[in-house]
């Protein structure tokens, strides 16, 4: 049945000066990048560089900007939200666009911002810190990357075209079923977040093949950086977890684009199902984002401190035991629902008890700084920023934990303050810091320390100015995601002054590009590929690492090696000999990957504006491209010999 | 192989002086079916959901029929001892895979997708029976549960043929490779793994759905 | 820039004591949370403070063996402390990290569990009286089989009476929030849950939807108003004479998406709540629908009218199908 | 570079049969399994939460058929079977989906 509120051209057609505003911006962007990349002649460039690539330093690269862009965008979201609730009773957005802004600043930020940025990491560091020439399935790690790509712009457009999902992201049956929610809004965080769940159920299995299987020889598990240790655990958490948000997605469209009553009131179908799945995938997926960042603070503050981490046995076993942990406490999201008392108790315990190998760590990466010398560069300074932010986010996430105390903390600001304070203080503190740390690796540069401290020291004051006060607003009941709210309950103080914060976390944004745009041009070469003095295998390689990254896969004994060898004199044994090199397997490129995004697009396009031949076209693109992978016969090619001489002399190691 | 070849993604197969199957004598493939294995597990935990809200929805009928009045008991014990059968002759190809004796494997594969089109077929008659007399996803939860969950499986089950059918092709396009030797073993344990899955449907979907 | 840091240390600590104080110190009426005016509200803020009391004994060391560490192991030309490359391990210490943080949670843990088992309890033993609560898109509607009046986003309530919330939706979920009674629950579309408020003193307080129900989300504020026994019966005698009844058009009429004001009806159609839920779904929420007809202490009609039993979900609407073959 | 891993290693599984013994041997017993299930549910040989009880039993008896004598999932050509690992976690994370959904979505049962 075709639906009615959906007609062809009433898409484009809204009515409103901001819509407006982001349609002409969208279409000048696009036509300015066609105009330089032909002008340039760069389109054969971007094809076969970057398109096709299947190369997992470019991939990082690629992530890594679109989670900066993410954050803008989603930043930007923020800054309009924090101006409607500065002052009672503003008119400067209507209840239908504060809904869909945080929405969408909600669903990007999580899944489009601090994911990609993740994968970004997992991509620029997991093979080169273990000794490899690549991930397990390179071509598997491309169609992740495109999947997010297109998610990514699936959900962007939503705002220009039919309208932004707008029942929160958690998006809660029924209210974002169809009798409450008509039209393609929902449709387009449903395929969105479906279409970079599948692209993220792709990495996860590609990295823990890749650190299971292909450490470099004599890199045992417990020889291996905990930066990779970490990815270990956060994939196991994706692979478990990422099922239940295809799951819960599926049913839900289901529900609204065939009429099946999962959801619904009616006939029987159940909305708290709803809530139950999609929370477990919900809890594990913040704790997909919080492990990696610990992962990178175990990295820096052992660099930083010139030290070995302190109890990296309990590391390790503490980064399993939370990932074990977070996957039996998702009900905490749902302490009010009024289930049973012992229902609440056991989630309220499994939860408590995470905070505890979580202190572990907390205490290890002290006690690493402990008797150590600590160099205060960008990256051990995010670091320093981060213990104490998420210390006491971690402390009020305990708070939540107590259930009946919770009762009085759900769905208000104290419970925004919490996330923002793990989310920022932790996820995005994590992410800023191994920026600055990896990106001479990547880039071949550093960023300039000057700007990047105005940058830091914006963002955190900004940070505690503006979300701290959200605390005593949450105690002072007030709720989120309200549009505006009356004058006379006492809150507007707070809301002021919580968005002065915003907006000096805003200015901390704009010294972070621009640290990043002043450093292309006059940022520090990086000459050694060593600029922090690393303990890690990827600091042994060129800035930036030669495509197949290893001339000669190293020999592993022992734990930093790189720092032990340095130690002792001996870097020289990392360095290639020209008589064992021989030739390399790589990858091919391939423009299949791309294509295969693509496909996934047109099927998404189809399910939202629910113009069936479309979704079916979609879907035989992606089946004729699986087929033909599969009936290729060779993906794969083979440096020769000389080809890596000539390189590794080049880069002055031969 | 003739000259050492270092591989991007980890370390020469390396000749052991025990037995090591064909999908195992490359690094690249013996990571192919350990991935594989990793895909296997979150299809697990895939079906998990869809098993949970299954239950949770199971009596939740609305204003359409229980499965009591629905199922029919001879129909679901074919589908069972189909879809068991083929389990067995996908784990046959196997063997004459590891044997490399690419008729054999064919031949069994064939047999195995034949197999599989018998079950969906039978699936397929059952789901067209059921919306004939009106049930259908829209009638109640219970029904929306039954054919996505029952639905899923059949689509991974269709899916499974196609791949079969393509790696028939190219086995006899090239005989047993590595690589394909590799596919061979990959598609059986998708067919097994949902030859479990089945089990489990036998069990919570209709077994518990005629018994009272 | 050292400087600077510990300055922000510094205002870390102030922000943080001074949070403490304004929590424990019971501060005004506008910290809604944190100054109840009844036992549930209480005891909740018990645990509030036993719990930034516990947290307070974690966050202060690490912030301070923070300062401590990085201030005296900087790397900075002629610093003396002592440097140790491999020191990296030390059974004491793990010992008393993985510890302390055990011990707090325990005791952390009882106190949550005994409250919660406590709080799905009437919170005194006086009688208590019954209030149905519907949340629609976007107003609240408040039934009293006692006096069978109804209100629509207001509420009355008897000082030192504990009151048994029964709460619904009859729209997409909601959460039934009196900051300074106590907690909130979800109002559920087929489910009728119970919430256990008690006022210790006279006054209005502000009551909000606590679970985002779209447009209109915003403007669903509810008083709820508790007085004295006596004029508690009052009120109902009077709203009983003096209010227009509320129909079964009225009803239709409250269901449309809106935002109205306050209504007052001295009647309501007789088990229209358990309808509502039913309609929704609550035939197969057999088992709390039964729990909350135990619950249901004396009040005279109580929640389920009588006669009506709840069907087993195993026995409901076959609706003629055969078995086909 | 030949395999001189220090991880100790722990299995090279792989043996060769002359005829698919293991194949028919797990055909039987799953044709045996789900005969008895059959059997036992349909006859109504116990009361229902008997026969619940039984006819899961007879289920997860399938998976362990399946595993080791078709899907081989012990193999692995070097170092430790990790799928093995990771197929029992995931029984253990499904097995939690599974009942406390059904646990948290069953109000107040437990306590009446
Ligand atoms: C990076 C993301 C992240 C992280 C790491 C956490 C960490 C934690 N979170 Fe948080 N949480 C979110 C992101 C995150 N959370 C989000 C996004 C939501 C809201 C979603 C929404 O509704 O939109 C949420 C909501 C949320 C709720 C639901 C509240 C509600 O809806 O009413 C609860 C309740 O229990 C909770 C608890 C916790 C706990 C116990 C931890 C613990 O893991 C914290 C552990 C850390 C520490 C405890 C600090 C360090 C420890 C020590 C120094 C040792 C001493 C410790 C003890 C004595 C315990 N969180
Ligand atoms: C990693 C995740 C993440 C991050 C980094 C942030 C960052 C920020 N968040 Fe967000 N937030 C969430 C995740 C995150 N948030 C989630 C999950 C929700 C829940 C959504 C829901 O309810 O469904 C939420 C909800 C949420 C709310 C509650 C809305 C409500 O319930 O009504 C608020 C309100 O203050 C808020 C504010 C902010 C601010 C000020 C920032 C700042 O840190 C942002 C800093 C700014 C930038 C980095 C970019 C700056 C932009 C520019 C420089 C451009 C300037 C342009 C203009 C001023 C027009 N967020
Ligand atoms: Cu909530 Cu039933
Ligand atoms: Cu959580």
């Amino acid at each position: 049945m075709p639906p009615s509120h959906l007609s062809h051209w009433g898409l484009l057609i809204t009515g409103d000066p901001l819509i407006y505003g982001a349609d002409a911006s969208i279409a000048l962007a696009s036509i300015a990048i066609v105009y330089v990349l032909t002008k340039y002649k760069k389109w054969k460039w971007l094809w076969d560089e970057w398109l096709t690539t299947v190369d997992h330093k470019k991939i990082g690269i690629m992530y890594l900007i679109a989670a900066i862009l993410m954050l803008f965008r989603a930043g930007t979201d923020a800054e309009l939200m924090r101006t409607q609730l500065a002052l009672p009773n503003l008119h400067f957005l209507g209840p239908e666009h504060y809904d869909q802004i945080f929405t969408t600043h909600g669903t990007v930020m999580l899944l489009f911002m601090a994911m990609p940025f993740i994968f970004a990491l997992m991509n620029i560091a997991v093979p080169l810190q273990i000794g490899a020439r690549d991930v397990a399935f390179p071509y598997l790690n491309a169609i992740s990357f495109w999947l997010f790509f297109f998610a990514a712009m699936l959900i962007n457009i939503s705002f220009v075209i039919g309208g932004s999902p707008d029942a929160g992201w958690t998006s809660y049956a029924p209210l974002a079923g169809s009798t409450f929610d008509p039209g393609p809004g929902e449709n387009f965080y449903l395929m969105s977040l479906e279409i970079t769940g599948i692209g993220s159920i792709g990495t996860g299995i590609n990295f823990l093949a890749t650190i299971l299987k292909m450490r470099a020889p004599g890199m045992s598990l417990m020889k291996m950086p905990l930066f990779s240790w970490s990815i270990v655990a956060t994939s196991i958490l994706i692979l478990y977890a990422f099922p239940a948000l295809t799951v819960v997605l599926a049913l839900l469209l289901i529900d609204r684009v065939a009429g099946a009553h999962f959801f619904t009131i009616t006939a029987g179908g159940n909305p708290m199902m709803y809530i139950n799945m999609f929370w477990i995938w919900g809890h594990p997926e913040v704790y997909i984002l919080i492990l990696p960042a610990f992962g990178v603070f175990s990295e820096i503050v052992s660099t930083f401190s010139r030290k070995t981490i302190f109890g990296y046995k309990s590391m390790v076993f503490s980064l399993l035991l939370i990932s074990l942990i977070s996957y039996f406490v998702w009900a905490h999201h749902f302490f009010t629902m009024g289930a049973d008392a012992s229902v609440n108790s056991f989630f309220a315990i499994a939860s408590m008890l995470v905070g505890i190998p979580t202190g572990v760590k907390i205490f290890n990466w002290l006690f690493t700084m402990f008797r150590g010398r600590i160099r205060m560069k960008m990256p051990m300074l995010w670091t320093i920023a981060f213990i104490p932010c998420f210390t006491m986010g971690g402390m009020t996430g305990v708070m939540l934990a107590a259930a009946p105390a919770d009762y009085q903390y759900h769905n208000s600001y104290f419970l925004i303050a919490h996330f923002h304070q793990v989310l920022i203080g932790g996820t995005l503190f994590g992410m800023l810091a191994a920026m600055y740390y990896w990106w001479p690796k990547v880039f071949g540069f550093l960023l300039d320390e000057r700007w990047a401290k105005w940058a830091f020291w914006m963002f955190n004051i900004g940070f505690y100015v503006c979300f701290e006060p959200q605390y005593v607003l949450g105690l002072m009941g007030m709720q989120r995601r309200m549009y505006t709210y009356p004058s006379g309950l006492g809150w507007t103080d707070l809301n002021f002054i919580s968005t002065i914060g915003a907006f000096i976390m805003g200015l901390g944004f704009i010294f972070l590009v621009w640290d990043i745009i002043y450093s292309i041009r006059h940022g520090e070469r990086d000459l050694t590929g060593d600029p922090w003095d690393g303990r890690t295998l990827e600091w042994s390689l060129p800035s930036p690492a030669p495509h197949y990254n290893f001339a000669v896969i190293p020999h592993v004994t022992q734990l930093d090696q790189w720092w032990e060898l340095k130690q002792q004199g001996r870097q020289d044994e990392l360095r290639p000999k020209a008589s064992d090199i021989r030739p390399i397997h790589m990858p091919k490129n391939s423009g299949k990957p791309f294509l295969f995004g693509l496909a996934f697009f047109v099927v998404g396009v189809g399910f939202v504006f629910e113009w069936y031949a479309v979704a079916v076209i979609g879907f035989l693109g992606v089946g004729a491209l699986l087929l033909a992978r599969s009936f290729e016969a060779h993906p794969d090619y083979h440096i020769p010999v000389d080809e890596v001489v000539h390189t590794e002399t080049a880069l002055g190691r031969l | 192989m003739a000259t050492v070849i270092e591989h991007a993604h980890g370390h020469p197969a390396h000749e052991g002086e025990h037995y090591v199957p064909l999908e195992y004598k490359e690094k690249d493939d013996s990571l192919k079916v350990f991935g594989f294995w990793l895909f296997l597990t979150q299809d697990m935990v895939l079906f998990a959901c869809l098993f949970a809200t299954f239950v949770v929805l199971r009596t939740h009928t609305g204003n359409g029929p229980d499965s009591e009045s629905l199922f029919d008991v001879k129909g679901f014990i074919e589908e069972t001892f189909i879809l068991l059968t083929s389990s067995f002759t996908g784990g046959i190809s196997t063997f004459y895979m590891r044997k490399k004796r690419a008729i054999g494997t064919v031949v069994w594969l064939l047999i195995t997708a034949a197999l599989g089109a018998a079950f969906v077929s039978l699936e397929i008659t059952e789901f067209l029976h059921y919306i004939s007399i009106g049930a259908t996803m829209q009638t109640s939860a219970f029904l929306s549960a039954f054919f996505t969950l029952v639905g899923t499986h059949g689509a991974h089950v269709s899916v499974g043929i196609i791949w079969m059918l393509s790696i028939v092709i190219q086995i006899l396009r090239r005989g047993i490779t590595p690589a394909l030797s590799r596919k061979v073993f990959i598609v059986n344990l998708y067919w097994h793994f949902l030859d479990v899955v089945w089990v489990f449907i036998f069990t919570v979907v209709y077994m518990m759905g005629v018994i009272h | 820039m050292k400087g600077k840091q510990q300055t922000r240390r510094l205002l870390t600590y102030a922000g943080l004591g001074a949070v403490a104080t304004v929590m424990l110190s019971g501060c005004g009426a506008q910290y809604q949370v944190l100054d109840p005016a009844g036992p549930v509200g209480q005891q909740e803020l018990n645990l509030i403070v036993a719990s930034v009391v516990l947290m307070l004994i974690v966050i202060i060391p690490v912030i301070a063996i923070l300062v401590y560490v990085v201030y005296r192991y900087r790397d900075k030309p002629g610093n003396t402390a002592p440097y140790d490359p491999h020191f990296s391990d030390s059974k004491v210490l793990e010992v008393i990290w993985w510890g302390i943080p055990i011990l707090i949670v325990a005791i952390l843990g009882t106190e949550t569990v005994r409250t919660t088992f406590q709080l799905t309890k009437p919170p005194s033993n006086a009688t208590p009286i019954t209030v149905e609560v519907t949340s629609f898109d976007w107003k609240w509607l408040f039934q009293y089989p006692d006096g069978h009046v109804a209100t629509v986003n207001y509420a009355y309530i008897p000082v030192g009476v504990p009151v048994n919330f029964v709460l619904t939706s009859d729209a997409p979920m909601n959460s039934f929030w009196v900051p300074r009674l106590g907690g909130q629950e979800y109002t559920m579309p087929g489910m009728a849950m119970t919430l256990w408020l008690q006022a210790a003193q006279p006054g209005v307080y502000y009551g909000h939807g606590a679970n985002f129900t779209g447009r209109g989300f915003s403007h669903t504020t509810f008083y709820v108003t508790a007085l004295s026994m006596d004029k508690y019966q009052q009120w109902i005698a009077h709203v009983q004479q003096s209010a227009p009844a509320l129909t079964q058009t009225d009803y239709r009429q409250l269901s449309v998406p809106s935002v109205i004001g306050n209504e007052t009806f001295s009647s309501y159609p007789t088990g229209s709540f358990e309808n509502t839920v039913l309609r929704d779904g609550g035939q197969y929420m057999a088992e709390s629908m039964q729990m909350m007809n135990k619950l249901h202490p004396g009040t005279g009609s109580g929640s389920m009218p009588s006669g009506m039993t709840m069907p087993t979900t195993t026995t409901t609407n076959k609706t003629g199908h055969k078995k086909h073959k | 570079m030949s395999n001189d891993h220090d991880t100790p290693q722990i299995t090279k599984t792989f043996h060769q049969e002359k005829f698919p013994w293991q194949g028919i041997f797990g055909y039987i017993l799953s044709l045996v399994l789900t005969a008895f299930s059959l059997w036992f549910g349909l006859a109504h040989a116990a009361q229902y939460g008997v026969i619940l009880y039984v006819i899961m039993g007879l289920a997860i008896m399938q998976i362990f058929v399946q595993m080791f004598m078709f899907m081989h999932v012990t193999e692995t050509d070097e170092g430790f079977p990790w799928q093995s690992l990771g197929l029992v976690s995931g029984l253990v994370f499904v097995a939690a989906i599974v009942i406390m959904s059904i646990w948290i979505m069953t109000f107040g049962a437990g306590v009446s």
